[in-house]
């Protein structure tokens, strides 16, 4: 479970749409290791210090010695990612963080992954790992583009069901609305319920699943400064004091976090 | 030829001059993935206080041009359970940990901890840190203060640590002073047997959309190369005035910042937040000084210290 | 919507809050061919002294991770030929001139400057530079210090200067200070209009190669984006405790820098190293600003004033 | 003799050999008032503060609505700057400082160019200036492979006379020790000598000009900040005084400089 820091070649980094890149590198040493919900940091410049710090991105997917990324430009640092070429070498640490809890007491289990927006990045690899389960798979964005993944997930044999807040595609409202009214359907008999997506998201989820008494895991996010649990940056307030996302998670069961 | 790269800090002995800075390195065990920490000539523990403090409420590091922001509040389990939990594994490593130490409010647990590290033979030196900029310690002229920004408060605290400990005591110093070399010197008349220049400047930043400071706490504590040139300048400073080895830190990023450090004046330096954008640099700037040496023909690493050309 | 950009400083009304700062600008003549001067809120001069100064030896700028560090030692014509030769092209823009001025070895100079300076009615405001770090007045406890890292000092200066004009005064402050309240306080209280946050931080830098400083003069001031965040942090800190309105500089680079001052307590912002990389930046911001108020349908900058989010 | 500010389109980039690279850039603005001797501040990076300052390079040739520079990579800047490609927008400022002398006094002139290594990058321009004069043009670099543009030189209908070091092509040793021995020669009735190399090259040759009591002009270079006079940055020492390299030079009189 040893994280790894290397050069990874790149092999392509197209857009999908919009402002949504892919990205997929060699690293065997990465992609052989990793589990669903743990993460990448990545130097998105050769060297130099625009911008200084790596930025932690979850892993997409992995394949034999092969990695992806799913990532949206929001800033400088992505910005610059997706000019990255194939060929060239892109420096990366991982796999990072604790991942999923997909342990022994999943024997018969019937989980459903909730995604928000870029939270479906680390969620396809959780599907497949799932796969045996078919998993539901919820996926909501802020209008019927920003909805991404939803194939991968077919093609992992989940059940998929859609949700833009503007309703240009699938339900009309939030993800967490969505939920809501699978719950009241009350035909999922879900036993464990995955979740990535913005905190307000993460906390409705966390109240839903509480009153339902359904496990609920959560992959946080924090602004990183090293992801190797070092800094003490990251902090995340949790019933037993302030846990560090990049070491202690970033995957958290919900009931632990002081929301 | 084999140069020698060894030094001496106070009575500390290091096989290189290349340590790790407080609070940058965690207990070095979130490090051993990446790196043979056995190569590193010192290592320096997150500073530890005698209570354990669960630190700032999260938003506790940003980004600035060339640098960033901290504001971690120095969270630290405490001294027992450092002492149990986290030095074994240090003294495994076989090589020198400085142990980095604070108070939190009463400048007496400065006492308490250095009498209890100066029974621990795991511990080499000490490092007083009574620069942190998260926590502020007293008061003068209704303004508060870091004692290390205070001559007599310096003087005073380094002077009652230096009773309770024989080990090599290093004084960490704030950069954010009118006259660095005032301070120094208060703290090397008060026994400390050498100094880390520097701790990091205070600053701020905000988030124009929501006007509001990028840190938890407002402000924070500047890191990374943005800092650099008043890291040399402050230990170039120090170095023409008083006769203390210094352990110099500030932006280093690579061979080249180190020995900036070195000729400026540092005897040892240490490497901040460059762990963080490359968890291996630390060692690479040990093999890179020796390459060095190597390249100019020069056999002691301590010829070049202080050396600043004209 | 026409959103309002002007402010009042002291008794200066600019038309928006756009400085450029002294020493980043010439005599603004260098920069005609870039930019349509008159749009900027205000123009300071590069700092003049009484005799024309010709600075100090070449080797005067390098660069730094996000910044520059300089020592151009206050090379300028002098009061005379800054009169007769530089004024009135300024003058001719028709926007206030902010004249600069500082003392060479007598602190008595700033009298002087400040009498002469008082009966031109082309000078809109005087800028107190005590705190150019390439040169030292005055010696306390046998060390150098600037004027601006003396309380006692700047009060005593400012209150004189404060006797010999009448015009708008702004007190340029240094960053290289264990508590710039302080020092500010001391600038209010002597009748200080205005403060000017901040000047260079000081820096050194060496050539590994040749082990020599890169500036000629060892030391110098430290500018640019590096240094932003102290200098938010310290014109945060003074609004909160000194009633004065604030110039604020230090790594503005564009519209998001600058409001990042503003919204920190500024009431106006002065460009400074940025000039050189982009010499329309000043006029960028202005439009800039402009554009930020109309999205966010703010009708005045005021409002945004210190008006940090919590 | 205005100065232009803009984004000039990069025509081509293209490596010479070792680390010397040719640019070739739309700057209609720049070519059409631009002077021998005179430079242009550049931007390597699109935007961003690594670096943060521009770079000052000579105008190595302008052409209608072109522009063209040489350079050395030796740094960030310069390795950045190499890495630009045919079709991006470079930002640039020009044409700065004042130019060589080629005034009313050339009637009859019979000029001679020295170039030491980089130097020769402003006095191709110079020398298609001067063409009619049909100048002499003395190039030295360390080795044969440092020696750049004979043929550019050539082709202006200069007589070109080579040197290295290391005796690799042309006469063995330094510039200066060619320049020394065509003095010896006496045939070439030099009557104006303009030259653009290291400092140590030029404060040789205003010792040479001067005892022969021929007029010298020389291209200097200092660290700039701004390029365009406002920093007081890149002072030199003039026996009036401080002069800035960027305003009141590259090109000054060597008799003017306190070598
Ligand atoms: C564990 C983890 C996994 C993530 N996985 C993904 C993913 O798979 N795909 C994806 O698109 N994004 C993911 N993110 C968010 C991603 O890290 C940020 O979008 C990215 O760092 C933005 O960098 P920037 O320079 O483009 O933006 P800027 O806003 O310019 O960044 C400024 C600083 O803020 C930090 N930052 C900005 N947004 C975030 C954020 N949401 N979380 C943490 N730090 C942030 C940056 O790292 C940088 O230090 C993940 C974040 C974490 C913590
Ligand atoms: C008027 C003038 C004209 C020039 N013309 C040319 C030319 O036509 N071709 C060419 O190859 N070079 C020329 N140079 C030198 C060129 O500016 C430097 O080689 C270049 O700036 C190096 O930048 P860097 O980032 O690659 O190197 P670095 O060493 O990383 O640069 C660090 C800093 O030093 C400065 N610097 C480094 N070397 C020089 C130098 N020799 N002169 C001035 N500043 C320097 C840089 O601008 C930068 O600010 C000229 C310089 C001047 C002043
Ligand atoms: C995240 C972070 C935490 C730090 N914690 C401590 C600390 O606990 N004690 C201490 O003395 N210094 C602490 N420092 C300061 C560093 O040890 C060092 O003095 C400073 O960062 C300057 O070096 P750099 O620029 O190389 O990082 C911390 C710095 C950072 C960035
Ligand atoms: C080259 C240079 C020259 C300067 N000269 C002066 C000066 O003469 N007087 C002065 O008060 N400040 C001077 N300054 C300081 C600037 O006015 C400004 O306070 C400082 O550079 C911080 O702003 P910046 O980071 O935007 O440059 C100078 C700065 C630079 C870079
Ligand atoms: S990011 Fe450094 S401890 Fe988590
Ligand atoms: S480089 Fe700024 S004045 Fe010459």
């Amino acid at each position: 479970m040893s994280a790894w820091q290397g050069n990874a070649q790149i092999l392509s980094n197209r857009r999908i749409r919009g402002a949504y890149f892919h990205l997929s590198v060699m690293a065997a040493r990465i992609s052989a290791v990793a589990k669903p919900g743990q993460f990448v940091m990545v130097k998105v410049n050769r060297d130099g210090q625009e911008p200084l710090l790596r930025r932690p991105l979850g892993i997409h997917n992995a394949g034999v010695g092969r990695l992806s990324l799913l990532y949206e430009v929001i800033g400088k640092g992505t910005q610059i990612l997706s000019q990255r070429r194939p060929g060239e070498l892109l420096d990366i640490i991982g796999p990072l963080g604790n991942g999923f809890d997909t342990g022994p007491r999943m024997r018969g289990a019937r989980p459903v992954l909730v995604a928000g927006g870029m939270g479906v990045a680390p969620l396809v690899f959780l599907a497949r790992k799932l796969k045996a389960h078919t998993p539901l798979v919820l996926i909501g964005a802020k209008t019927g583009k920003g909805i991404l993944c939803a194939e991968e997930f077919n093609a992992c044999g989940c059940r998929v069901r859609l949700s833009s807040d503007d309703g240009t595609r699938g339900f009309k409202g939030k993800v967490t609305g969505l939920f809501k009214s699978m719950l009241r359907q009350g035909k999922t008999g879900m036993t464990v319920v995955y979740a990535c997506g913005p905190r307000p998201m993460l906390r409705e989820l966390s109240v839903l699943c509480r009153q339902q008494g359904i496990p609920l895991q959560v992959s946080l996010e924090a602004h990183m400064a090293c992801g190797i649990g070092a800094c003490l940056g990251c902090a995340v307030e949790t019933h037993a004091g302030y846990r560090r996302v990049c070491k202690d998670g970033p995957v958290f069961p919900a009931a632990e976090i002081v929301w | 030829m084999q140069p020698n790269l060894s030094v001496t800090v106070g009575r500390l002995r290091l096989k290189n001059p290349v340590m790790v800075a407080s609070g940058t390195f965690g207990y070095a065990e979130e490090f051993a993935d990446f790196l043979d920490l056995k190569s590193l000539g010192a290592v320096v523990t997150k500073t530890i206080t005698v209570r354990p403090r669960t630190g700032n409420p999260p938003g506790r590091t940003c980004e600035t041009p060339a640098g960033m922001l901290n504001s971690i509040g120095l969270e630290n389990p405490g001294l027992d359970v450092f002492l149990k939990e986290k030095l074994p594994a240090l003294k495994r490593i076989g090589i020198p940990v400085v142990a980095s130490i604070a108070s939190e409010k009463d400048p007496a647990e400065f006492l308490v901890l250095a009498r209890r590290l100066d029974k621990i033979d795991a511990v080499a030196a000490i490092e007083l840190n009574i620069s942190c900029p998260n926590i502020r310690h007293h008061a003068a002229s209704g303004r508060q203060r870091l004692v290390s920004q205070d001559p007599a408060a310096t003087y005073a605290l380094v002077k009652a640590v230096r009773k309770a400990t024989g080990k090599t005591l290093i004084t960490k110093l704030s950069p954010n002073v009118t006259d660095i070399v005032e301070i120094a010197q208060a703290a090397r008349k008060a026994g400390s047997d050498a100094l880390s220049l520097i701790n990091t400047l205070t600053g701020m930043s905000l988030e124009v959309k929501t006007r509001k400071p990028k840190l938890t706490t407002g402000i924070g504590g500047l890191s990374g190369p943005a800092i650099r040139p008043v890291a040399v300048r402050m230990i170039w400073e120090v170095r023409q005035h008083i006769a203390l080895p210094i352990v110099g830190m500030g932006g280093i990023i690579d061979t080249s910042s180190a020995l900036e450090f070195l000729i400026a004046g540092a005897t040892a330096i240490s490497v901040g937040t460059a762990n963080f954008v490359n968890p291996r640099v630390s060692i690479e700037i040990v093999s890179g000084l020796k390459a060095y040496l190597q390249e100019q023909r020069i056999p002691d690493i301590r010829h070049i210290i202080g050396r600043v050309g004209h």
